[in-house]
């Protein structure tokens, strides 16, 4: 309007996210001149620690990189070391860890969208305050959350930091009893995810096109959850290991967490990216769902991202059905496998998008080498173009606390999970 | 079947704050029936309930012929007590009791009476004394000991007031330590033993406290050839049920709930100050 | 506390950790909702509400020290709550990245340090109890939720509630777990580790690895020399020890024998300080 | 008519089928978890066909051989204490009532009754020290009395021992000699029943089975020598309590200090062991509470707090305290060891204390 804005905005403490971080923002003659997603989270140095760890401690030491996702690293480190055995897991095992990942999509993604995301939209400061307007919702949202807590129960005795997952399988099949309960659950509350979808869809999310490169992985026909090649929609297909040739992790000097870019690019990884690359490979049901809500994928508009949480909640869910059917009691949850020395490659669909891992290790099974890119420091440089652009979008005249809220809404929607990012230090590189 | 684990509803009627971290309080039990059933002997215990908190055992201090009052003094020490503590008259708790064995108050008739306390020990001793010097005709001497660890830990002075009004019953006092004004003694509790004029063959020892005081008064009453089987304790163990089922109060072979609190010292003499026994 | 006019108030600060003990909270599914009616959330950045200085009535901490700031932070904490429970390993024995505080600072932080400035990470990460008094500690990595909330309840009521820290076996035992030690040989902690988690490992017939710290009772010195009699070396026995709970007492001073026995291994370096 | 029947193997699961027939829920021994656990029984091919256990001190493992007896094993992780005395149950609940009040509720429900089958000599003798515990006092333990008046008990006479039985030590086996409904001698081809009570002859009675052989008999006869004969730990000669009490300051204690881990496994795997703690617990709005017990062991220093002090604060302590009850100072309150021979706490100690052999050193000094 009259004088162009000067002057800086910050978030000291970003609320519902995983994990500390903060926004500062510098606005000079009208134009934001810098912004920082400030990541002060402590590094725990996970890389390190894992040095000299034998395969089965490395399982269970990089669950605790984060507490929200630690199947997606399980999964992730498991498929590395098996790698390395030059070890095949039994087609009972590749489904039941598909089946356990479901249930981690279901269980952050639920959490994201109603604890986290969903207030900004409706005007709450948190789900408990929404639940007093919106109560059916917000119980349905934590009636999800627990089938996917469920489902990871089931495989791993408990949700969080789950003890059951091992080289060459699960250390133990859950029974058929277990299963038939966990599918009667899962069942009945399959309407309740397909309402999900709707409601999310009526949510009011702002207009915001963008332009971003989705990467996510492509699995063989199948919606990618558990491995595949890292592909984007600017033509990327590679496979797992050539992940060092095309990207690139730098640190910058006010976060605590890398950034990562593809051909010296900022992209995106999650759900959205995911559902951009692989809307051919959902059920024809599923999309059928989609095409009512009138959103189309690939779609453009960041905020799309919780539409494409929800829509994987109910994909999971049919997922986790469907590779149940006809469960049997493996006789053999595990076949101990062969250990080798070698250099191994993981990467899967975490619920924040491709989590990649490599690891050497030695004639017993330890590790000499550890590196692991998480999805939300790959988001980082993403999020940083996506808040310059969104917000010069909402306008930077806008008072203060509306661009604050702005601000902070625009970095909850990639559902950063800054314990994760945090937690690496390529200090080799560093050094160099 | 009866249920011997569950409590019944009493409300306090009385409370009184004795120190700082001593209380007595007055109960009754709500259900009429029950309350007119209710009986117990000097040294008997109940268990007291705080809904969420738990159940804790605490001797009755009250007049056992006054059958339409529970008394209990307690010391707060911990969560349950504290709790306890906190309780107003009107408010309401679980009780369940009397259990266990009392002071062998029909043994030691026609004996005098040494009756020794230490510390808040005194809680379990209460309800003895009271019993004694109503029916004493029945007994001989009656010395009463109180040792606390501190003057300013003594409370009841009327009780002990009143209780050296009686014939025949003489009341020693003394304290680890002092402020000026005490007047009694200062030291434990057998520095008195020498002056006691007792024949051991016709004496009852009775105490309650401490474990360390108590075996420093056992070790001088066997001296002074006190037979051990009138040589009377009361004993502190992790009670729980209440009803020996539990085997958490095990002491040697007895449970403390059942076969004691009250034991003498023949009944305990193989475990007797063996740490850990 | 339990005062008809104000409700109790709560708050959940957040160190280093990888917040999987706060989704004890976030995974109470209605529950969550009964709690945020029985008291008031202050403090609890990833729920939303954020206050760090407000006084409360509980407030539970999760993570370790291990930021130059944090210790300053957990002073303020204590000043204005009543009740401070750490809940989980980082906050308890300062969790599995205290794993650090065995290597040497010179070898691990240098890289950090070439950056003078912008990171600021202490060399040792450390238990919330080093800094300040805590009124109890729950265990776990992570926490057991069912565990947190029954504190929570009794707290409420105005009760420190008595927490089970006897070992793993007596869960193993009253579930009708059968023991994978016996049968199978596995090197399970659970003899020496304190229970609460339900023993989901020994369910699942795989050996205990110690997340809920050690039992009360202990004897951490007969289990390691029983692993050593059945054929593990020492270097084995270190690590199984210094693992999730590698500062708590009898897990480090055992450890850290076992790893001064430890041959020095020519392919891996396990770069724990001699 | 004879007591005595044979029942072919090939008709074995006509004993399941009569039970079920009759109203019971059947329990048996299976394999589950490398292990010999009772669990809920419907056809015979569950139970452990062709495995005998090998135990040893802190060693359990299961073995399949030629043989197609089920019961060709000796004891199993648990007797049946957890049916009985279960690990863990609410004793009762209360309520705040509006306006102040308290009410208790009994949490007693109805159970069904339950066949078991395959009960040792051993575990039978640790019921009957239960039974005196929890039923005859002067305070009868309800959930206890209801669990134990409706179960069915089908006993097994042990022809095989384990290397840790010591059951002729204690006189409380191998051979199965009261306290049951119905009794199996299994022999190669088929079972001798033999009912006890008459609900017992009444299932036999139901089922279709031969005369008994001599030759049967002496079979089974031989068979139950041969596990008494298998057996060779031994007890210090009783009684014990004298001895053991008065050993309170043996040096030996402190060996066991260094050794035990004091887990409490030896506790809970006895099936006589009796300790229980009960905690309370309360719903989130403060209104509800439940008073639930569980097993606990002296093991525990929880087991003997008091405020401010563990009376057994040391290992030694606690481990003079089981033994010294078990086998000593259960004397003076049941009028027998505590000890009926089955030899778990030997086996399932997970480094392998074998408490004959500490007995023997603990006895040894006061021998005359
Ligand atoms: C027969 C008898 C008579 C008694 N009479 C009186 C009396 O008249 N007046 C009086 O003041 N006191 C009396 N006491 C003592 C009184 O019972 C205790 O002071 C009381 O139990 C303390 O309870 P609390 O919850 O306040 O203390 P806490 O110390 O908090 O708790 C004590 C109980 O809680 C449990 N508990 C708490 N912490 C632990 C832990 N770390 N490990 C294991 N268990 C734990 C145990 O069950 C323990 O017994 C008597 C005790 C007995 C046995
Ligand atoms: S059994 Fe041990 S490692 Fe497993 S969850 Fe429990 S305490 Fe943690
Ligand atoms: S003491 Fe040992 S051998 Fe004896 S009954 Fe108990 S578990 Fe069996
Ligand atoms: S005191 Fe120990 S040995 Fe005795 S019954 Fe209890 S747990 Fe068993």
């Amino acid at each position: 309007m009259s004088k162009l804005r000067t002057g800086e905005i910050h978030v000291p403490v970003l609320a519902r996210v995983e994990g500390e971080g903060a926004l500062d923002i510098r606005i000079r003659d009208g134009q934001i001149d810098r912004l920082h997603l400030r990541i002060f989270e402590p590094p725990r140095l996970f890389e390190k620690l894992l040095e000299g760890r034998s395969d089965q401690d490395v399982i269970d030491s990089v669950a605790r990189i984060c507490g929200i996702c630690p199947v997606a690293y399980q999964i992730t480190a498991v498929a590395a070391i098996e790698l390395i055995f030059n070890f095949t897991p039994t087609p009972w095992v590749q489904a039941m860890r598909r089946v356990m990942y479901c249930g981690e999509w279901i269980q952050s993604h639920s959490l994201h969208i109603h604890l986290l995301a969903a207030p900004d939209f409706l005007g709450f400061n948190s789900a408990p305050a929404m639940a007093q307007k919106f109560p059916l919702e917000v119980r349905r949202g934590l009636r999800l959350q627990s089938i996917g807590n469920d489902i990871i129960r089931t495989f791993g005795g408990r949700s969080i930091h789950p003890v059951g997952v091992r080289a060459g399988g699960f250390f133990h099949a859950p029974n058929s009893a277990a299963i038939a309960t966990l599918r009667q659950k899962i069942h009945d509350s399959l309407d309740e995810a397909r309402d999900l979808i709707a409601w999310v869809a009526t949510l009011p999310i702002p207009e915001d096109d963008q332009n971003f490169i989705s990467v996510s992985l492509r699995q063989d026909g199948q919606y990618p959850i558990e491995g595949g090649r890292i592909v984007s929609d600017a033509g990327l297909d590679i496979a797992a290991e050539d992940y060092e040739q095309h990207f690139r992790e730098l640190q910058v000097p006010y976060s605590t967490a890398l950034h990562a870019l593809l051909d010296e690019q900022p992209y995106l990884v999650g759900p959205l990216a995911r559902i951009n690359n692989n809307y051919d490979c959902l059920p024809a049901e599923l999309r059928g769902l989609i095409a009512a809500t009138g959103i189309q994928f690939p779609s453009r508009n960041m905020f799309h991202s919780m539409a494409a949480r929800a829509i994987e909640i109910y994909f999971a869910m049919s997922e986790a059905l469907r590779l149940t059917e006809n469960y049997e009691i493996s006789p053999e949850p595990y076949v101990e496998p062969t250990l080798r020395a070698g250099i191994g490659y993981g990467c899967t669909e975490a619920p924040r998008g491709i989590l990649w891992h490599r690891y050497a290790l030695d004639e017993q099974g330890h590790a000499l080498e550890a590196r692991i890119v998480p999805p939300t420091s790959q988001n980082q440089a993403r999020m940083e173009e996506d808040l310059k652009a969104s917000l010069t979008r909402f306008g930077l005249d806008q008072p203060d606390d509306a661009l604050r809220l702005r601000g902070e809404m625009v970095i909850r929607n990639y559902d950063p999970c800054i314990s994760c990012a945090t937690h690496f230090l390529d200090f080799r590189a560093e050094r160099q | 079947m009866n249920n011997p684990f569950m409590p019944h509803e009493a409300e306090v009627i009385a409370r009184h704050e004795e120190t700082a971290d001593l209380f007595s309080i007055q109960l009754r039990l709500t259900d009429p029936v029950i309350q007119s059933q209710y009986r117990f002997a000097p040294g008997q215990f109940n268990m007291l309930y705080l809904p969420g908190m738990g159940e804790v055992p605490v001797s009755i201090v009250s007049d056992p012929d006054d059958i339409h009052i529970i008394d209990h003094t307690i010391r707060k020490v911990g969560s349950v007590t504290n709790n306890l503590g906190r309780l107003q008259v009107g408010d309401r708790l679980g009780l369940r009791g009397p259990y266990g064995r009392g002071w062998p108050v029909v043994e030691a008739e026609g004996t005098d009476l040494v009756i020794v306390t230490g510390g808040l020990g005194c809680a379990p001793s209460v309800s003895l004394i009271d019993y004694v010097l109503r029916c004493q005709a029945r007994y001989g001497h009656v010395h009463i000991i109180q040792g606390v660890k501190h003057s300013n830990d003594f409370i009841w002075h009327a009780r002990y007031d009143l209780w050296r009004q009686y014939p025949n019953v003489e009341v020693w006092l003394t304290a680890d330590a002092g402020d000026a004004l005490w007047p009694w003694h200062i030291g434990p509790v057998t520095q008195f033993f020498d002056q006691l004029d007792i024949d051991p063959q016709r004496t009852s020892v009775m105490m309650c406290g401490p474990e360390g005081m108590m075996k420093a008064v056992v070790q001088d009453m066997r001296q002074r050839a006190v037979p051990d089987k009138r040589i009377w304790f009361s004993m502190e163990r992790n009670v729980q049920c209440a009803v020996g089922s539990c085997g958490r109060c095990q002491l040697g072979a007895k449970f403390v709930c059942k076969d004691g609190p009250v034991f003498n010292y023949d009944e305990l003499a193989p475990y007797w100050g063996h740490k850990g026994a | 506390m339990n005062n008809a006019l104000s409700k109790p108030r709560v708050a959940v600060h957040k160190f280093s950790s990888c917040d999987g003990c706060q989704l004890a909270f976030l995974n109470l599914g209605e529950r969550l909702l009964v709690l945020a009616e029985t008291v008031d959330i202050l403090h609890f950045a990833e729920a939303g509400p954020i206050d760090e200085d407000a006084m409360v009535d509980i407030a539970f901490i999760e993570g370790s020290v291990s930021t130059s700031r944090d210790a300053e932070r957990l002073k303020r904490i204590r000043e204005n709550s009543r009740y401070v429970i750490t809940i989980g390993a980082c906050a308890t024995s300062g969790g599995i990245q205290a794993l650090r505080n065995m290597h040497d600072s010179g070898e691990w932080l240098a890289g950090i340090y070439a950056q003078p400035g912008y990171l600021d990470l202490l060399p040792e990460s450390s238990p919330i109890a080093r800094i300040i008094k805590v009124d109890l500690e729950l265990w776990g990595c992570p926490v057991n939720g069912e565990q947190v909330l029954a504190v929570t309840r009794a707290l409420l009521v105005g009760h420190m509630p008595h927490v089970d820290q006897n070992a793993v076996c007596m869960e193993c035992k009253r579930q009708n777990v059968v023991c994978v030690m016996v049968t199978q040989g596995k090197p399970c902690m659970g003899p020496v580790t304190q229970t609460g988690c339900g023993a989901i490992c020994p369910k699942m017939q795989r050996d205990c690895y110690a997340c809920f710290g050690p039992a009360i009772q202990a004897n951490v010195s007969a289990l390691g020399a029983h692993f050593a009699a059945s054929g593990m070396s020492a270097r084995e026995i270190a690590q199984r020890l210094l693992f999730i709970n590698n500062q708590a007492e009898p897990f480090l001073n055992s450890g850290m024998q076992w790893q001064s026995q430890a041959a020095p291994d020519s392919t891996t370096s396990p770069g724990i300080k001699r | 008519m004879n007591r005595q029947r044979f029942l072919p193997r090939e008709r074995f699961q006509s004993l399941i089928d009569q039970l079920k027939a009759a109203g019971y829920d059947v329990v048996g021994p299976q394999v589950r978890d490398h292990a010999i656990v009772f669990d809920a029984l419907t056809k015979v091919e569950q139970l452990p066909i062709g495995i005998t256990d090998e135990q040893a001190p802190g060693r359990y493992r299961l073995e399949k051989s030629e043989s197609r007896r089920c019961f060709d094993w000796a004891t199993g992780a648990q007797a049946i204490k957890p049916m009985t005395f279960v690990a863990r149950e609410t004793l009762w609940q209360s309520e705040r009532l509006p306006g102040g009040g308290i009410s208790f509720h009994d949490t007693l429900t109805e159970t069904r009754p339950v066949a078991i089958i395959g009960v040792r000599a051993c575990d039978l003798a640790a019921l009957s020290i239960h039974d005196h515990h929890f039923m005859r006092g002067a305070h009868p333990d309800p959930q206890y009395s209801q669990r134990r008046q409706s179960l069915f008990l089908i006993a097994v006479h042990c022809m095989r021992s384990a290397a840790t039985c010591f059951c002729t030590a204690t006189g409380d086996g191998p051979q199965a000699r009261s306290g049951y409904d119905l009794v199996l001698s299994e022999l190669d081809t088929g079972f001798i029943l033999e009912a006890h009570t008459g609900r017992g002859l009444d299932i036999v009675l139901q089922m279709e089975t031969e005369a008994v052989t001599a030759e049967q008999t002496e079979q089974a006869d031989a068979g139950i020598l041969r596990a008494a004969r298998q057996q060779h730990r031994t007890l210090p000669a009783g009684p014990l309590q004298e001895k053991l009490v008065s050993a309170v300051e043996h040096p030996h204690w402190q060996t066991l200090n260094d050794r035990c881990l004091s887990c409490g496994n030896c506790t809970a795997v006895c099936p006589t062991c009796f300790c229980q703690t009960h905690v309370d617990e309360i719903s989130l709005d403060g209104q509800q509470a439940s008073h639930v017990r569980q097993w606990e062991s002296c093991f525990n220093p929880d087991h003997s707090h008091i405020h401010g002090i563990v009376i057994r604060s040391e290992r030694s302590h606690r481990y003079r305290q089981w033994l010294t009850h078990k086998f000593g100072t259960w004397e003076e309150q049941f009028g027998r060891s505590g000890c009926v021979g089955c030899g778990r706490c030997i086996t399932w100690c997970p480094v392998g204390i074998d408490v004959t052999g500490e007995l023997a050193v603990l006895c040894k000094r006061n021998e005359p």
